[in-house]
């Protein structure tokens, strides 16, 4: 069973079809990249595997639970455009709070790991309102590795990141592939990515079209 | 166990929310201004004599105690506008009930506390008559606001999604809101007086509180949930 | 030496020449003037109720124009008088409000009537209470004394409005013995005691507001002295 | 043509405050839904005798407009905490008078508009007398509500440069406000029961609101300055 | 006289010193870039720069004029990490609004004369809050450009833009400094820059290292 399946998934604002029937699959120790052009649905896919959308038409399964149920969410991490990340509080205290929600065991912990799995150690105790562009993105990152989770949506993770940060970035990502994660990010950059990918998708007016479909793990 | 996962969210979101609005000493203080001034403009607006605080005492009690609600409610969910963190409220595998119970423990607590701070200016400065029953109006503010606080929570949750669907809510709202309202003056009514029975106003509130509080919670599920 | 220094400082004398109209003061507040008719010793607390007055009013015109001044000149010195103004005047306001209801108690029967003149003062006291909170909330910086300044400029509007209350409206609070008109008018002892109290309650404001400056201005230059140091630290 | 440049912009601000107000609805309903909770339970607490109303109706009108206005004019500036539109506005080369008189305007007529909806459920709920002069009433609420929009948006500028936002305005606004507030209650008052002298009133607001437009124009330039 | 110049211009936020003594220059028709790692303070100066920031000590000119006046205001154009857009409003509804703040004579003319410059024509009727990151890009970058400023002030301009719309707004970049712009923009990808550039900068520690001063313009 892939980690990650969707199913002829659709998504409609309004008038318009965001997406269109998508099908797509990923499985664990897999990175997929997703691109497209400005506006092409990227983030919107990404949200509605993260349950933070619901699709119009269609279903996708994380692990066998449909998303958006808590086991699916359990099991996902998520990158948005936005930091999702209170910015009058701390990092630490941000960072906590989700730790919390997710009812993890050790959440002190489990806010240190990530924030060293980030190499952001040193953002623990700053406010997010004050952070820089890369910073909050640091920051957010974290959030998203917080919970162990096994499907990782990353949404232009390299964005506004320093090319030493890129470069730690892709380090922790190879090492989570290995470790059995299946990571499904969209960039705009193919150089920075590079190396990383197990397969490829585009998506083009609301269709995705599989590169390269199921290349097996490097 | 999954119980007690649930109080521990429930917990950690109310103590966000509070660290949130009450970070500095300087908020606590300025709550306390705030209560004091709106005590001011009361007591100056009614030009406070004696016989009006015996004969409407229970609603100016409770405009006052509305203006403390219109600070802490209106930033209920306010507070997840920015970066989208009601996203990241949503997108957690916590119970949506859970979400709502924490944010409306914040409301309730920051209510609770100004309206402490009110109680006491408003016996000093409108004359309560000496045989005002203190326990009782104590029990009818917490009962009361436990009634604006879960309300307020749950519209200014619905108000978080600015959809259409969310202008229908007041006027909802407020027909539903009009027999708590009623028992908590009245109640109060009778305890700044001494004359009639209060009980049948609790009973009526508490009936309020229990239905009100058990709908919020089944229906949060609803209202916070993604588009 | 530090010690000597201190002495020969003009301020030391000044200090104790305050000292001095103080405890004078004290002696014609309580023995000198004679006990008015009708109040009797009640009415004592009048020596103290009014210089308070006097001094909160004149601390805040002091933040007043002080903060004008800034906004002329953008001068810190002056932001520095602006604060120790309004912090010396909160602290008058709050002797004038404490000794009212005092005094208000065996004389009017209550502690407090809401009529313009208490309603305002108590009303200014919040004011600048909020001044020095939103002081303390903004980002420190340049942006802080402007922010303050534009505050207090805008608050002062409203002391002219509270000296006159007693004069626009008809209140409980009793009309002006001073610049009041032609019936206006007290005992000559009573006025007497009123002025030396008055001028020692306007120098001890005066000390407290010296002295709340410099610690201002110095606090300034420290600020000052510390960016220089950052600057030139590596790393 | 400078001035003309001025006006256009302080216009161009105001209909954008507007628009987006209007495309929101979430501060109308917030604040009609607040006043029309003080106008309910007082009615209740009133409803008793007619007395009171009469005695207590200036205060009790006011009381419920200041509702409305604390919610509208904190939006004022929280409508441009998302995306930093604050910072556009800071480094546009426009007049900072003139934005601020753009969101004053605005302001000013979002009050006055639902003033205009609580008025005659005022009428109605309490009954207010024949031969009150509800031309002088129009009259006082233009002058008051005047009075409180221009002090409010310079105290939303000002606050907007803090975190405490929500709890700061009403600290700023309403000491400030009291000879004014005094007075339109007053003034209500007598148009109200037909006893007294509004004139007196009236002249104090017109003092009250020309004093503190001009200083609220003068020092535009502070309240809207950069860190 | 150069077009910007910055005289020893350092930054507080509290204790730390982001900015120290930043001494730079810029003619008109010249192209310049900003290197710095995350936080090193790329933001802080071009915020100055464009007068949403003060500086705590020093000086910056915009072609004599004091940076926050408003004669500096009138001929700089700042694109920011925040779209400075109102997400309730259309994009042309926000653009006709600046263009009026900015007193342009003709502000129809003005947007659709900005939106034609980024390619984004077919975003005038949506609304900014349901933009994807990258139209918002764009739409925030029409916004530094409706009032024909003389000195562009790009923070990352190319941030999360699609290839085709990056090589679009080079080609832009390229044929306003050929119009004789200043601009000066940040980025952490040499290769998006490359053949822009006419001189670079680099911040680290608050410092600023000038590496290739002056060189003339290509
Ligand atoms: C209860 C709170 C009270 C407050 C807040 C208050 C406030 C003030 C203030 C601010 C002044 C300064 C006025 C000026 O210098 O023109 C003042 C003056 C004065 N107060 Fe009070 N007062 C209070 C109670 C009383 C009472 C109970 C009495 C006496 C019955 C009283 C008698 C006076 C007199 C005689 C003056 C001097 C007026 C003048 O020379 O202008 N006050 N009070
Ligand atoms: N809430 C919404 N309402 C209406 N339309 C929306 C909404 N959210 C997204 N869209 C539209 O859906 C389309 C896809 O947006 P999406 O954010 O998924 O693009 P993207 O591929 O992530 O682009 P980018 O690379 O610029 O981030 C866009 O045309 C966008 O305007
Ligand atoms: N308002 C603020 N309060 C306190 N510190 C701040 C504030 N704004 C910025 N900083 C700090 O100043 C430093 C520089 O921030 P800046 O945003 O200029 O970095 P940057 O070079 O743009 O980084 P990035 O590439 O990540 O965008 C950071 O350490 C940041 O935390
Ligand atoms: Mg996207
Ligand atoms: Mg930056």
């Amino acid at each position: 069973m892939p980690l990650l399946e969707c199913q002829s998934v659709s998504r409609f604002f309004g008038e318009t079809a965001v997406l269109r029937q998508v099908n797509w699959r990923c499985e664990a120790g897999q990175c997929l990249a997703l691109w497209g052009a400005n506006g092409a649905g990227k983030s919107t896919l990404l949200r509605i595997l993260a349950g933070a959308l619901r699709p119009s038409l269609g279903t996708a399964t994380v692990n066998g639970a449909a998303v958006g149920t808590a086991a699916a969410r359990r099991q996902t991490g998520f990158l948005s455009h936005q930091s999702l990340l209170h910015p009058h509080l701390t990092v630490a205290e941000n960072l906590r709070f989700y730790a919390v929600l997710h009812q993890l065991p050790d959440p002190d912990a489990a806010v240190t790991g990530a924030l060293t799995q980030v190499r952001g150690e040193y953002l623990a105790a700053r406010r997010v309102g004050e952070l820089s562009q890369g910073m909050r993105q640091k920051a957010a990152l974290a959030r998203a590795l917080l919970h162990q989770p096994r499907l990782l949506l990353l949404d232009e993770p390299f964005a506004s990141l320093d090319l030493q940060t890129v470069g730690d970035m892709r380090a922790s990502l190879l090492e989570l592939r290995r470790a059995g994660l299946a990571i499904l990010l969209s960039s705009h950059n193919r150089q920075q990515v590079e190396g990383l990918l197990d397969g490829e998708a585009t998506l083009e007016r609301g269709r995705l079209s599989v590169s390269s479909p199921e290349v097996a793990r490097a | 166990m999954r119980e007690l996962g649930e109080w521990r969210i429930a917990a950690a979101v109310c103590a966000r929310d509070l660290r949130i609005e009450l970070r500095t000493r300087e908020a606590l203080l300025a709550m306390g201004f705030y209560a004091l001034l709106v005590m001011v403009i009361f007591s100056f607006a009614f030009s406070s004599d004696a016989s009006l605080t015996l004969r409407a005492g229970g609603g100016l009690l409770w405009v006052a105690f509305l203006f403390a609600a219109l600070v802490a409610l209106d930033r209920a969910f306010l507070r997840e506008a920015g970066e989208s963190s009601l996203v990241g409220l949503q997108i957690a595998p916590a119970s949506r009930a859970a979400i709502l119970a924490g944010k409306f423990a914040a409301s309730y607590a920051i209510i609770l506390g100004l309206e402490a701070l009110l109680m006491p200016l408003f016996a000093v400065l409108f004359n309560t008559p000496r045989r005002a029953d203190w326990g009782g109006i104590i029990i009818t503010a917490l009962l009361g606001t436990w009634a604006l606080a879960a309300n307020g929570t749950y519209f200014s949750a619905m108000c978080a999604h600015t959809r259409q669907r969310a202008l229908l809510l007041p006027l909802l709202l407020l027909p539903v809101s009009i027999p708590a309202i009623l028992a908590m003056v009245q109640a109060t009514q009778v305890y700044l007086t001494g004359e009639g029975m209060a009980n049948y106003w609790l009973q009526l509130l508490i009936g309020y509180d229990v239905i009100f509080t058990v709908l919020a919670w089944a229906l949060a599920d609803m209202v916070l949930d993604i588009e | 030496m530090a010690s000597t220094s201190s002495l020969r400082s003009p301020s030391t004398w000044v200090f104790a020449a305050t000292l001095g109209l103080l405890i004078v003061s004290l002696w014609w507040n309580l023995i000198g003037a004679p006990t008015e008719a009708t109040m009797g010793t009640i009415q004592r607390i009048f020596y103290y109720h009014v210089p308070s007055a006097a001094a909160a009013w004149t601390a805040l015109l002091l933040n007043a124009g002080a903060s004008l001044w800034y906004l002329i000149r953008r001068s810190p010195a002056a932001d520095a008088l602006a604060v120790a103004g309004a912090e010396v005047g909160l602290a008058f306001l709050t002797i004038v409000l404490i000794t009212g209801p005092i005094w208000a108690r065996p004389v009017w029967g209550v502690w407090w009537v809401w009529d313009a003149r208490l309603t305002l003062t108590l009303a200014m006291w919040v004011m600048y209470a909020s001044y020095l909170i939103l002081r303390q909330l903004t980002p420190p910086g340049s942006l802080q004394p402007r922010l303050a300044a534009a505050l207090a400029v805008f608050f002062a509007a409203d002391i002219p409005i509270d000296y006159m209350s007693i004069r626009w409206w008809r209140t409980q609070h009793p009309s002006p013995v001073l610049f009041g008109g032609p019936d206006s008018g007290l005992a000559p002892r009573m006025m007497t005691a009123l002025l030396i109290s008055m001028a020692a309650f306007l120098a001890v404001m005066g000390c407290l507001v010296w002295l709340r400056y410099r610690q201002e201005m110095a606090r300034g230059r420290l600020a000052a002295l510390r960016q220089r140091q950052l600057l030139l630290e590596e790393s």
